[in-house]
Parts: C-alpha cells; structure tokens; sequence
C-alpha cells in the first residue's frame, strides 16, 4: 500500500505540496486531477525519488520513498513514466527499454518476455527498436517511456500525464493497458488531463488545486461532482 | 494560399512523408491529424523550411517556397509553433515576443553601434509589435514575467505570440492542446478563432478531438507518411480508413469527440 | 620505399601513441560529454607514477604500472565526484575550465614533487625490429597493439556490456538513468577512474618513447580532444580512426611537405573534415 | 648593514620551467656565496644580496610586467634567460627608471641593439662552427643532414652550421627541423633526414629530446656523427641515452670536465641534487661579476657606473668564483668566457683544440 | 530608455572617471602597466563575451584573432612604415574580415564541434604566425614597434610618463568597447543573439537569419579582438606567437567565465580580479599555480555565474525575491 502523509515539496521559496495526504491500496488504480501547475508532477517526482520531500512521509509497502534516491525506490518496485519523458535520446528504442529492466539485470529472460509484451502493446514501436529514441515522432516516444516504466515490472506504477500527444486510438490502447497490468496485481497512481478517459478506469482519485488535495472519491462519486465536471470532463 | 505537390522527405530509408499533395486555405482552420508517426510534424517542418524536401514543392501565395531557408519563409507569412513548447524561459514574456517581431526589423549591427534611425524605430516597432502579439493571446499584462514562470498553458502562449508577432498570414501550430486540461482547451479554441476572425489562416495538429472536430473547417489526415484522406470534419470522421487507422472509437461520439465544449462555446 | 615504408610504421607508432592517450578521454568527453581538460594532466601524472615506482619503490614495469593506473583512477573518481558532478548542471564552460584549473595544479605539484626537468622510463622491452630495413622499436609495437586492444575492448564494453550501457543512458539524461535503476553516482566515478586508468596505463606504454616532463600533458591534450571530435563524438572506432588520420597527416604531410609544418598540416587536416563532415567521421552508434 | 635585491624573471612553470630553474639556480648559489662570504664591501657599507625571482613562462609580455614590477621595487640588476624577454625589456633599462639587464642568451641580436645597460652572458655561439665542422667532416664525411629544433635559437644555428659546412666543402640536406618542445615522436622527422644518407646530423634543443633524437637515429641504423648544438649538455643527454650512442658527437664539453670547476660542482650537486650545466654555471659567475663590479663602481644602485666596471670586475674575479675562465668584458657587454668543446669517443669527453674565437 | 547598460550608465561613468584618476595619484610603472594589461584582457574578454555569452557560440581561436590584430598592426607600422594610428584601424578590419572567412566555414558545424574546428583554426593561425618566419618574425617575433606617434609628447605635455599615456589610451579603447557592446547587446540585433543563444532551431523558426547574426557576431568579437591585439602591439613593443595561442584563449575564457559571462560588468571584472590574483601569487613562486588551480576550481563552483552573478545573488538575499507563483486560481478548500 502506498501511504503518504502530510508531504510537503518547496522549490526555494515557492512551496508546491502542502502537507498532502494519500491512499493508494494494492491493487488499485487511483488518477489525480489537477488544472495546470497544481502539483500533480512534482507529487509524482517525489514518490519515484526525483525530488527530495521538506517534510512529510511516502512508504510502499512499507518502504520509505522519500530518500531522494529514485534508484532505490525503483528497486522497490515503484517505476515512473515521467513528464517530459526522460529518455536517452541517442540509444536505440531497445537500448531505452533494456535499460528500463535495469533492476531485473540478472534476468534475461524476463527482461526477454516483458520486451515482447510492451512491444505487443505498441506495435510500432517493432520496426522502430533500432532507431534512436529521439529520432522518434513525440507520440512515439512517449510511448517509449510508458513502455520502459512496464519494463522495470513495477509493483507501483506512477504514470504522469502518460497519453500527451498519443492519438486517440492509442490512448485507448494505453488505457486498457494500464487496465490490464493493474488486473495482473499493479497498484496505478495516474495523472491525466484526460480526466474522461482517466476515470474511466480508475477506482479512486484525487483533485489536486495549487498543491493541496481539495476532493477525492470514487469514480461515480468523481464523475458526478459538479465541480469536477466543470473543471476536468469540460462538461 | 499554400500548396504543396509531391511533397516527400526521407530519414536514411524511412519515408516519414511520401507524396504528399494538399492545399491549404486562406482564412479557414485547416486541421491535420494521423496516428503517432504519420509524419505531421515532419509535414510542418518541411512547409516552414526546416527539413528540405527530398521531392516535391511547396508554393505559397503563388511563389515558390520550396527551397527557401526558415527565416525567409517566415518574412513570407509562415510561422509556426513546435510540439514541445519551446521558448526562451528565461526571458520575458516580452522579449520572446520582440524576437518574433525580428523578421520585420532591418537593423543590424552598424545601426546598434551606432545608434541610428532605423535602430530606435525598429526597437520601438518590436515593442509595439511585441505588445500587440500578447495583447492577441491575452498576455499584456505579464510582459515583465520571466516565461518560464508561466503555467504550461501560458507558456504555450507565449509560444502563440512569438509566431504572431511576426505578422504572420498562415500560422501553424503544433498540438498546442496538449497538456490542456478541457477548460485551458476551450480556451485555447477561443484563442484561435478570433486570430482566424482577424484574418489569419491556421493549421493545425493535434489528436483532442474535441478540439480538431469543434475547429476545423477542413482536415487532412495523414499516415504513413501520406495523405489518406481530406474534408469537413464530418466527412473524415465518417472516413472508414480513418477510424480504422487512427479515431478508432472516437469516431462515433467516443470519449474525446463527444467533449463538445467546443460546440458549448459556439453558442 | 623503404622510406616510405618506414615512414608507414612511424605514423602507425605515432598514431598508436595518439589513440592511446584518446580512448581514454572518449569515455569522459565522447560518451559523458565532460571537456575533461584535465586529462592531459591524469596522462602526466600517469607517466609520473609510473616513474616513481619504479624508482622509488623499485617494483617492475608492469606492477608500476598498475600502481600509477590504480593511483590516477582513484583520483579522478575524486575528481568526478568534488568537481566534476556538482557542475553537472552548470554550462558547458565552467566544467571546462574547471579541469584547467585542475591541469594547472597537477602540473605545478608534479613540478614541486620531481622536478621541472625530464625523467626517463627504460623501455621494458628493449631492441627494434628489423622487417627488411624498416625498422620498428618494440615499444612502438607495444603501443600500436595496445591501442587496438583497448578500442576493441573499450567498444565492446560500452556498445555490448549493460555496464557500457548505463554510462551512455546517465550521460544522456541523468534523471532518466536514475529513474530506470542506475545509480548514477557510482556510474559516474567509475567511469572517471576507467578513463583516468586508461591515461595512466597510455601514459605507461608512451613515456619510454618519449620523456616525462610535467608539460608533457599540454602537447598531447588539444590534440586528443580534436581527435575525438574528429572520430565523431562518442564513437570508439572514430577515436582510433582519427588518432590515425591525425598522425598520418603530421607524418606523411611532413614528409612530402614540410616537417616544421606538421602541425600546422595535422590541424588543417582536422578543419577539412570538419568543415566537409561537421558531425565528425563517425555518427554516434546507437 | 645593506641588502640588495636582485630581480629575476624566467620560465619557472611550463615546458621551458627546467631551464629556467637551472638559470636561476646559478644565480641564487652565486648570491649564497656572496652572503656566506659576508657579503662585499661597498663604498664602506657591507652589502649582502637577495634574489627575487618572477615567473614569466617565456612570455616576452609577462617579462615586461615582471620587469616593471621589480624596477617599481628599487630593483635595479635583472637577470632574464630568454631572447624574447630580453629584447622586449631592452628599450625600458634607459627608461626611467634605469637597470642593468643581465641577458642570458647567445642571440647575436642581443649585441646589435647596441643598449648601453645590458650585459650578455654566454658565449657567441659562432665560435662552435668552425671547429665542430671540422672536426665533423673530417671524421665522417662530406654529407650533412639537418634534425635541428625550430626555436629562434636553434634556426640561428641551423642557419650557421649550413654555412659553415658549405664553406669548408661539404654539402647539406634539406633542413628537417623540428619543434624540440612539442613533438611527440622523432621518428618521422629522423627517418626524413636519413632518407638522404648523410654522414653527420645537426641535432639540438633541450637536452632531453636532444637525446631522444639520437636514439631515434641510432635505432634506425645511423652510423655516422652528429653536431650538437650547444643548447644540449652530453651530460644531461647520456642521463637519457646510453653514452656510446653519443659516440662520435661533438659538442660543448660538459661543465664538470672543465679544469677546476671540481669545487663548483660539488657545491652545486651538494645543493641541488642535479648535474650543473653552463646555464648555472654562467650565471653564478654573472652575479659574482655584477657583486665584484659594484664593488669596485662603489655604488650598488646606478647601473651605468656598474656597467662601466664590469669587465674590470670580470678580470678581477677570484678564482673561486671562476667557473670557467672570464677574460673581460667587451665595451658591448658581452662576457668574453672561454668555452670548450669536446668530441664523445668510446663513452669518453675528450677536450678538442679551438683555432680562432671571434669576440 | 536610458538604462541601456545594465548595471546603470551612471554606475559605468563613475568606474571610468575613478579610473581616470588612478594616474593622479603618480602610482609606480609597475601598477600602471597592470592597469593596462587589465584593460588589454578586459576588451578581449568583451569580444569573446558577444560571442560565447550572448550568442551562446564557444570560439576557441580569440587569441588568434588577437594575435592576428597585433601581427598586423606591428607588420604595417615595422615593415609598411604606416602610422599606428592608420595601422591599428586597418588591423581592426583585417580581423574582422579574417573573423568573417572563418565563420563562413565554422558555422556550419555547432556546439563542441564548432569549439574544436575553431580551436584548430587557432592553432593553426599560432602556427603559421611561427612559421611564416619572412613576414611576422617566427620564432625571433616582431621587435621595436614603437608606441604611438605623439602619445609620448602628448603625455609630457599634460605632466604625465608614456606609462601614463599609455594608460589612458587603453582607457579609452576600454570605454570604446564597453559602448560597442553594450549597444549591440541593447539593440534589436543583439536581442536576436540572445534568441539564438537559447538554440539555433528555435531562433530559426522565430523568423531570424542565424548564420547571418553569427557571421556578423563573429567579426564584432574578432574586430574588438584585433583592437585589442592593436593596442597590445604598441603597447608591449614585441610579438611572438606564443601570446596569439590556445594557452591565452583559454585565459581569457577563464576571465571571462569568472567575471560572468553574458554580463556586460563580468569581463571587466574577471581580469581585475584574476591578473591582480596572479601577479599576487607570484610571490608564492613554485606554489603559485597549487594556489591558482584550485581557486579557480573554487570560484567557478561556488560562483557559478561569474562575479557578477555572484553579486547579484548576494544583493538578492538582503531583497528577498518577488514571492511570485504561477498564476492560479483560487484553491477551493472544499473537502468531500
Ligand atoms: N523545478 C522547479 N522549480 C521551481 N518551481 C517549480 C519546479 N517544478 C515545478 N515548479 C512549480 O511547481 C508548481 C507545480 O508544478 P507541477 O509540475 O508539479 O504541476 P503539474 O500539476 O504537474 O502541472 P502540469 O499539468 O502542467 O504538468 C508549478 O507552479 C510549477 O511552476
Ligand atoms: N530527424 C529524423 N530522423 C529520423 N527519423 C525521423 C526524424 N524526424 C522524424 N522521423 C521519423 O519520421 C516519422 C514521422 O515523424 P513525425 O514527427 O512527423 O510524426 P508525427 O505525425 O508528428 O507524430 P506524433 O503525432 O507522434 O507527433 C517517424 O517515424 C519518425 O521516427
Ligand atoms: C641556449 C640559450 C642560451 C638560448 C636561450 N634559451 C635563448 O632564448 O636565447
Ligand atoms: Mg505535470
Ligand atoms: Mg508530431
């Protein structure tokens, strides 16, 4: 389980998370909303270790997140398919997701079967796997980060904003993906913008204003709050 | 106003667009979307004369623009926005401005030394240019701000007013939704109607449908690094090629399409 | 011809001699893209450990060896991890004239340690070869297959190796090496003390050919970093192709032209590729 | 009692820092003397010495800066080992305010200024020609090949050694100089030179490279002799190269077989723990000359009245502060030192006869 | 806008009329001759800062450019028997021709690419000027260039030395300088540098002709270069190549870099402090550079923005910053 409590992120002067507080079970999938610079990214940089905390806990499962060290939460089983992609732009697309099974390093074979099933999930990738990543088209790459997040075989997956610039099609495809592994026992922490699609397969989920959590609820309970509709469906 | 014929580029063996032959009109919203890959970037890369084409040519308000370097297809009318934003972040929302109005300023290095005529009217121009491109995408009032200050939303702006304010007449924008919450989006969409009502023309990717089918007069759909298909928004979305390549659900109402923010704010 | 033919093996020795120096510098500016300025001062002190363990702790050949690679690799791991990483984010000139300024203070140590004036190495494997009149030294021929050695296993290392691996992704984007797993870090120093080996090991195998001075440093580090450049930045066989090109040039050039414009030809050579291939012989491998 | 500053600006960091260290190490030996000595006695007034030492890297700017820095100080004697420096500081010894210049160089160039406040070391190097020429054809042949460095210095030389070796009916090669200070491998320019078979090779720069020079040659099968310039001592050369490689040079003879130079160097090797050369040997007389000569001015702070007795000063210097022989001065203010030249046969220095010496 | 030097026109009138007055005061040669030495390195540095620090290009052939300058003016006042004050001008448009040819080629490399193929070029002009032993001196350099006519007797005739004439020459080639660049900095050109330094396929696409801005930033930094180099021939009286090499590039850049690159305050301030450093550290002898390394280390670390950006963080603690979030809307605080 993933608890946070009280969590706080400055940068210098500027305070993005204020004392935040949340759940994610085993099992679930849970979407934070959030307009523009609410602070959904820099939450998300936290629990993988990116940024450090100024105050405030993360543990998965136990394990304290909040080190600084996204080495180790990742060996811990919390990957994250970050904002802004973070590939290595001159490796081949396959170097990018051999790297992403870093942790599993002793184990080829698994490392063997997790890149044919990413590969099943996004098909164009295949005859792109000897391009360098950053030759590749911006949705294509980003669906080189969701697929290197899958490689670490995470048992917390973070996914930041994971459909910017996917064509809709593959939107539905990420979305059932994400589906699928959390079926397979995943817990999913996810920010979207695509609030619709988002809660569409999520269990659970929290609205994030300026850097504090001002809603949370089921799905129904999300899908028909008047505020949230305004805001985030657009309807 | 821009035609291109035969357009194609390639990357070592990769034909990222391939005989591409399309038009684009004056005064509409042109919307060009296609599954990840299609080559929609590259098509805007090759028309604002970042990419030279490997075949084909490109023609704009009857001149031939298809060999002609960036800067000079954008003293033509061309301007365009990139799919990350990118800006000076550490400028000022007005400066990045100013440097989009460069193209429409003549002076150079003697005028700076020595301060001449042209300098200071040519400074004051891309002031007033500057200004006027923020006050387009509602910006004035943070011209002192460091751009990177500003939201993603406004920074995607600011992107917006460095192509404006090199007077553009054709302006293409590269999913500028992206990141957009629906709200921001909406807005978005307001942004670019009034440049279109002012008489600008506009092309544009993106893959929120809510947006491509709420804007667009006209859309091209690219794959493969072709053409496969063009018309009114209700013409494509009825195109079986197209929901099979790239709207998939979508097509018929499915969860983006049926955002109709865009028709809410028509009214 | 048996001038030519010797000239051959000269630039070979020369080029060797060049290589050697730039494998080890690929890993730190081609790959980690750091304008270690400072190599040229590890490859010095290289030569100077080697010297004194020689002298001072009058161990073999290779034992000093292995001293001075052990000793500089240490050091510039410190180098790495007290310069260095914290200016990773600072622009590109500041880790650059950090390095000289790390130059400047080996020179001037070594200076105060041994002396400004020359040392000598005695060469381990002493006497030439003789091939029908061309005549090779055997360190030369030590040195040429060293080169060759270290690009082979040096390729294999970054290009086959998860370990190679982890280097390029951490010198591509850091956050998204960390992300993945990798301790950059450890990654980080351990790729500086495997250059700063390799300088030490080049500096070994050179310095009986020619002698060890504390500015022995500053003659080979422009050339090495052209070199690289040269090669195509990253790329380990453009290193070795480059350090060939490089001599070859200064030899040949300075035979059928003029020998007091060696350099002058070696550089101009350098500036004609780069001017017909800006991006370097060699595109970086994926 | 009174102590008197003596500026020194020379390459003490960089390539060049070895001869600028040895240079300076004659010069602060010469003033430990002086001082141990109890110093000289000057209009009545004991006067001890200090050295000031700046580093310039053999930059003729930095010289000048330095320069104006010790003038600015009170200094009024300044050493400087490099033709650069020297002929960049020259037109300021009449400037105000007015020093004496003590240019350790053989730059012919030095002299022709003809600036009234300079005071030149070492011996002309012309006077090496025509013995080592000589001596050279004679033993191996009419053939010169030419390996020599590119300094100014070593170009002068080149220059020289090529005439000379035309006139007494030799021929010579094509000139295959190198720079000593920045190559990396001789070979390629040795086997260019051997290309032409010649019988003797003009080699010399620093020592060090000189000597791997030689071995570059030797390894490639040169039999013949080489003429080393004087720039290169045989003994820092035989430090790097087996001796019987130098067999059949000549060059200049090293400073320890010069007759009675025994103390010198003992003293020197006691301090230093290196082999002294001409340059520490040279200078250590300079300061004992420019000490002697205040002396007898009776002044240590008007460099014009000390010029004037230098070569007084020169003829007047006890032997124990002779390293090599000093016959005066020239009204020019060259040091007229008798220099030596010695042939390497079977790992032996031996002295060789010296015909006619210019002044 | 009167405030086209940052850090104020006045703040700049008051340094140079201090430094005006630092001869009045009848200071030694020595410190005279740092003062112009300062000076001579700080106009170099301002032509490296138009081109690394605004257009964001690292050139590593300044020096050559320098020497280029100086060749120049010593080879038409020794050889062609011009007027410095005719070969000094004439040094000042060879360089920036010379700067032109170079960047004609150079340009179409970037980034390190472009800093290697220049630092050849640089090499390759200290080589030549070595070589070309007919025309610039080689290895003997060029000897006996005399100062300017009549700055000698135009000194003595306001009661100064030629050290002191000197002084206010480099003075005024100084002030010259800062004014170029603080102009082209200001100007509609020089925003289109800054537009270039963020990247040049964004300036591209903002409508702005790079390889032409380049080409014309690349002569304004090699003519402020061969100013330099003009003002140095006369100054010192001898070339020789060593001073027209990468050593001395890379001396500048370091100047440049811990004065503050792309201020207009950082290349002054960078040679101040560092000549006067070393010169100070002289006296350390055989420890001067086990001293001077690591303090750059240090500087360059701990100031990582130069001295001026040193400063202004310094100023900016006491001030503490416009407390300016992101613009957002209200946060609803309703809990569910
Ligand atoms: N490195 C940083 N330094 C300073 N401020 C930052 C930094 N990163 C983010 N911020 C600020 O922190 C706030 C939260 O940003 P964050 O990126 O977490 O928002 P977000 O909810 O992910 O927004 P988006 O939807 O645009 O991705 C914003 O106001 C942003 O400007
Ligand atoms: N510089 C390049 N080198 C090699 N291949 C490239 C390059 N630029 C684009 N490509 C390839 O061309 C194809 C088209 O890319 P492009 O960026 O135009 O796609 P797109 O339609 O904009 O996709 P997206 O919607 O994901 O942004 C892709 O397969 C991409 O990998
Ligand atoms: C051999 C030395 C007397 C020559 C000296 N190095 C010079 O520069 O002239
Ligand atoms: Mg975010
Ligand atoms: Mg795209």
């Amino acid at each position: 389980m993933l608890e946070v409590r009280d969590l706080s992120v400055n940068y210098g002067h500027f305070t993005a998370l204020h004392s935040v507080s949340l759940n994610v079970n085993p099992g679930e999938i849970v979407v934070m909303l959030g307009a523009n610079g609410a602070g959904k990214s820099t939450l998300f940089r936290t629990l993988s270790g990116l940024q450090r905390a100024s105050g405030g806990t993360a543990k998965w499962n136990g394990t304290p997140l909040t080190g600084g060290k996204p080495e180790y939460n990742v060996a811990h089983g919390v990957a994250q398919c970050p904002e802004g992609r973070l590939l290595f732009p001159e490796l081949s697309v396959e170097k990018n997701l051999r790297l992403g099974a870093f942790v599993h390093r002793k184990d080829t074979a698994g490392t063997n079967r997790e890149l044919e099933r990413v590969y099943t999930l996004f098909p164009d990738l295949v005859q792109k796997r000897h391009a360098p990543a950053g030759s590749l088209s911006g949705g294509q790459q980003q669906m080189v980060a969701i697929a290197r997040s899958l490689m670490a075989r995470p048992s917390l997956l973070l996914l930041d904003e994971p459909s910017l610039g996917l064509a809709p099609l593959v939107v539905e495809q990420v979305f059932a993906a994400v589906q699928r592994v959390n079926e397979a026992g995943v817990s999913v922490l996810l920010a979207e913008q695509n609030a619709f699609a988002a809660l569409g397969i999520a269990h659970r989920g929290y609205v994030m204003e300026s850097g504090v959590l001002t809603l949370q609820g089921t799905q129904q309970e999300l899908m028909t709050d008047d505020r949230v509709r305004s805001a985030y469906l657009g309807v | 106003m821009l035609e291109v014929k035969g357009l194609g580029i390639r990357f070592g063996g990769n034909h990222a667009v391939q005989d591409v032959t399309a038009s684009i009109e004056a005064g509409k919203i042109t919307a060009i979307i296609g599954p990840n890959g299609a080559g929609k970037s590259t098509f805007f890369n090759l028309i604002s004369g970042f990419y030279q084409p490997t075949s084909g040519s490109i023609h704009f308000l009857g001149q031939d623009i298809t060999r002609l370097a960036t800067h000079d297809v954008v003293a033509r009318g061309i301007a365009r926005t990139f799919q990350t934003t990118t800006i000076y972040r550490e400028l000022s929302v007005l400066d990045n401005a100013m440097i989009g109005h460069r193209v429409r300023t003549r002076a150079g290095l003697w005028d700076a030394l020595l301060r001449t005529g042209r300098e200071r009217r040519d400074e004051q121009e891309s002031r007033a240019g500057g200004m006027a491109a923020l006050e387009r995408v509602g910006l004035a009032a943070q011209a002192g701000l460091p751009a990177g200050a500003l939201t993603q939303e406004g920074q995607k702006r600011v992107g917006i007013a460095m192509a404006l304010s090199s007077d553009p007449k054709l302006l293409l924008l590269d999913e500028p939704a992206a990141g957009m919450n629906p709200e921001e989006t909406v807005n978005l969409m307001g942004l670019i109607r009034e440049l279109v009502g002012g008489g600008l023309s506009v092309a544009l990717v993106e893959h929120k449908m809510s947006l491509v089918m709420g804007l667009a007069d006209e859309i091209l759909v690219m794959h493969h690094g072709q053409k496969i298909a063009e018309g009114t928004p209700a013409q494509v979305s009825r195109n079986p090629a197209v929901i099979e390549a790239y709207l998939g659900s979508h097509a018929h109402g499915g969860q983006m399409g049926q955002a109709g923010a865009g028709e809410a704010s028509h009214a | 011809m048996t001038t030519f033919l010797q000239q051959l093996f000269n630039a070979l020795a020369l080029g060797g001699v060049y290589a050697l120096v730039a494998l080890g510098l690929t890993l730190v500016y081609g790959v980690m893209r750091v304008p270690n300025f400072a190599h040229g001062g590890l490859y010095m002190l290289g030569a100077y450990l080697t010297y004194a363990s020689l002298t001072a702790l009058g161990i073999g050949y290779v034992p000093s060896l292995i001293v001075a690679a052990i000793g500089v690799a240490l050091l510039a791991a410190l180098m790495e991890r007290v310069i260095f990483y914290p200016l990773r984010n600072a622009p590109h000139v500041s880790p650059m004239i950090a390095a000289i300024g790390v130059l400047f203070f080996l020179e001037a140590a070594v200076q105060l340690i041994w002396g400004p004036d020359f040392k000598q190495i005695a060469e381990p494997v002493s006497g030439i070869v003789n091939l029908g009149g061309v005549i090779i030294t055997w360190q030369r021929l030590i040195v040429i297959i060293a080169s060759v050695i270290v690009m082979v296993g040096l390729n294999f290392f970054l290009k086959r190796t998860l370990t190679g691996a982890t280097i390029e992704a951490m010198s591509q984007n850091r956050e998204g090496a960390r992300l993945v797993g990798i301790n950059t870090n450890r990654v980080g120093a351990m790729t500086f003390a495997i250059s700063g080996a390799l300088a030490a090991v080049a500096a070994a195998l050179i310095a009986p050919i020619n002698a060890v001075a504390p500015s022995m440093g500053e003659v080979m580090n422009l050339k090495v970093f052209a070199i690289i450049i040269l090669g195509g930045m990253g790329s380990v066989p453009g290193a070795i192709v480059g350090a060939f090109l490089l001599s070859f040039s200064e030899v040949f050039g300075g035979y059928y032209i003029n020998l007091d414009f060696a350099d002058v030809i070696g550089f101009a050579m350098l500036v004609l590729v780069l001017a017909l291939r800006p991006q370097g012989l060699f595109k970086r491998g994926v | 009692d009174k102590v008197v500053n003596i500026g020194y600006s020379g390459p003490l960091s960089g390539g060049a820092a070895f001869y600028g260290k040895d240079v300076q190490s004659g010069i602060e030996m010469g003033i430990n003397d002086i001082n141990k000595a109890g110093g000289v006695t000057v209009n009545g007034e004991k006067v001890t010495f200090k050295l000031v030492s700046l580093d310039d890297r053999y930059l003729p700017n930095e010289t000048a800066t330095n320069v104006k820095r010790l003038t600015s100080q009170g200094i009024d004697i300044v050493f400087v080992p490099h033709a650069g420096g020297i002929l960049t500081v020259q037109p300021m010894t009449t400037r105000d305010p007015e020093f004496l210049l003590v240019a350790y160089s053989s730059e012919p160039k030095i002299l022709e200024a003809k600036n009234p406040l300079t005071f030149m070391l070492p011996p002309r190097y012309d006077n090496y020609l025509q013995p080592f020429v000589s001596t050279q054809m004679k033993a191996f042949g009419k053939k010169l090949g030419m390996v020599g460095t590119t300094s100014a210095y070593g170009k002068q030389w080149a220059e020289a050694v090529t005439g000379e070796w035309k006139k007494q009916g030799g021929t010579v090669g094509a000139d295959n100089g190198v720079d000593y200070g920045t190559t990396v491998d001789y070979s390629a320019a040795v086997t260019k030179a051997l290309s032409e078979k010649p019988d003797v090779l003009f080699i010399g720069g620093p020592s060090q490279p000189t000597a791997l020079v030689v071995k570059a040659a030797r390894e490639q099968g040169f039999k013949g002799g080489f003429i080393v310039m004087d720039q290169a001592k045989f003994e820092q050369m035989d430090q790097v190269v087996p001796v019987s490689y130098l067999n059949g040079s000549v060059g200049v003879l090293p400073t320890k077989e010069f007759a009675g130079t025994q103390l010198f160097v003992n003293q020197y090797q006691r301090a230093y723990k290196k082999i002294p050369t001409s340059e520490a040997a040279l200078n250590y007389m300079g300061i004992n000359v420019i000490a002697k000569a205040m002396e007898l001015a009776g002044t240590t702070d008007d460099p014009t009245k000390i010029k004037a007795k230098l070569d007084a000063a020169a003829k007047a210097l006890p032997q124990n502060r002779t390293v090599f022989k000093m016959l005066g001065v020239t009204p020019d203010g060259h040091a007229d030192a008798e220099f030596l030249i010695a042939s390497v046969k079977d790992g032996k220095y031996t002295k060789l006869r010296v015909g006619k010496v210019f002044k | 806008m009167t405030g086209r030097l940052p850090g104020g026109v006045w703040g700049w009138v008051a340094v140079f009329v201090l430094a005006a007055l630092v001869p009045l005061f009848r200071p030694s040669g020595y410190v005279l001759d740092i003062g112009v030495n300062i000076m001579i390195y700080a106009i170099l540095a301002y032509g490296l800062n138009v081109l690394l620090g605004y257009t964001g290009q690292l050139p590593l052939a300044h020096a050559g450019f320098f020497g280029i300058g100086a060749y120049a003016t010593g080879i038409l006042t020794l050889k062609a028997g011009w007027s410095f004050w005719l070969a000094w001008p004439a040094a000042v448009v060879i360089t920036a021709l010379a700067g032109l040819l170079l960047g004609l080629v150079a340009f179409r490399t970037k980034g390190d690419t472009f800093a290697i193929f220049t630092l050849g070029v640089g090499v390759i002009i200290m080589l030549v000027i070595n070589k070309w032993d007919s025309l610039t001196g080689g290895n003997d350099g060029l000897n006996g260039i005399l100062p300017p006519a009549g700055l000698e007797a135009l000194s003595r005739s306001v009661g100064l030395k030629l050290s002191g004439g000197f002084y206010y020459l480099a003075l005024i080639s100084l002030a010259l300088t800062v004014l170029a660049v603080a102009r082209a900095r200001g100007s509609v050109f020089g925003r289109s540098l800054i537009a270039i330094r963020g990247g040049d396929d964004l300036a591209r696409s903002a409508g702005i002709d790079v390889y032409s801005h380049k080409l014309r930033a690349m002569m304004l930094s090699t003519a402020i270069a061969g100013f330099a180099g003009g003002l140095y021939a006369t100054y010192v009286g001898f070339l020789g190549s060593a001073a027209t090499g990468p050593v001395q590039t890379f001396t500048i850049l370091l100047y440049l870099l811990v004065g503050g690159l792309g201020t207009l305050a950082g290349p002054l301030l960078g040679p101040a402090l560092l000549y006067t450093l070393a010169q100070n550290l002289k006296g350390l002898q055989d420890y001067q550079y086990i001293v001077f390394g690591p303090l750059l280390v240090l500087l360059i670390m701990f100031a990582p923005q130069g001295l001026v950006g040193l400063w202004s963080r310094l100023t900016a603690r006491r001030t503490p910053p416009p407390a300016a979030p992101p613009t957002q809307k209200e946060a609803s605080r309703a809990g569910s």
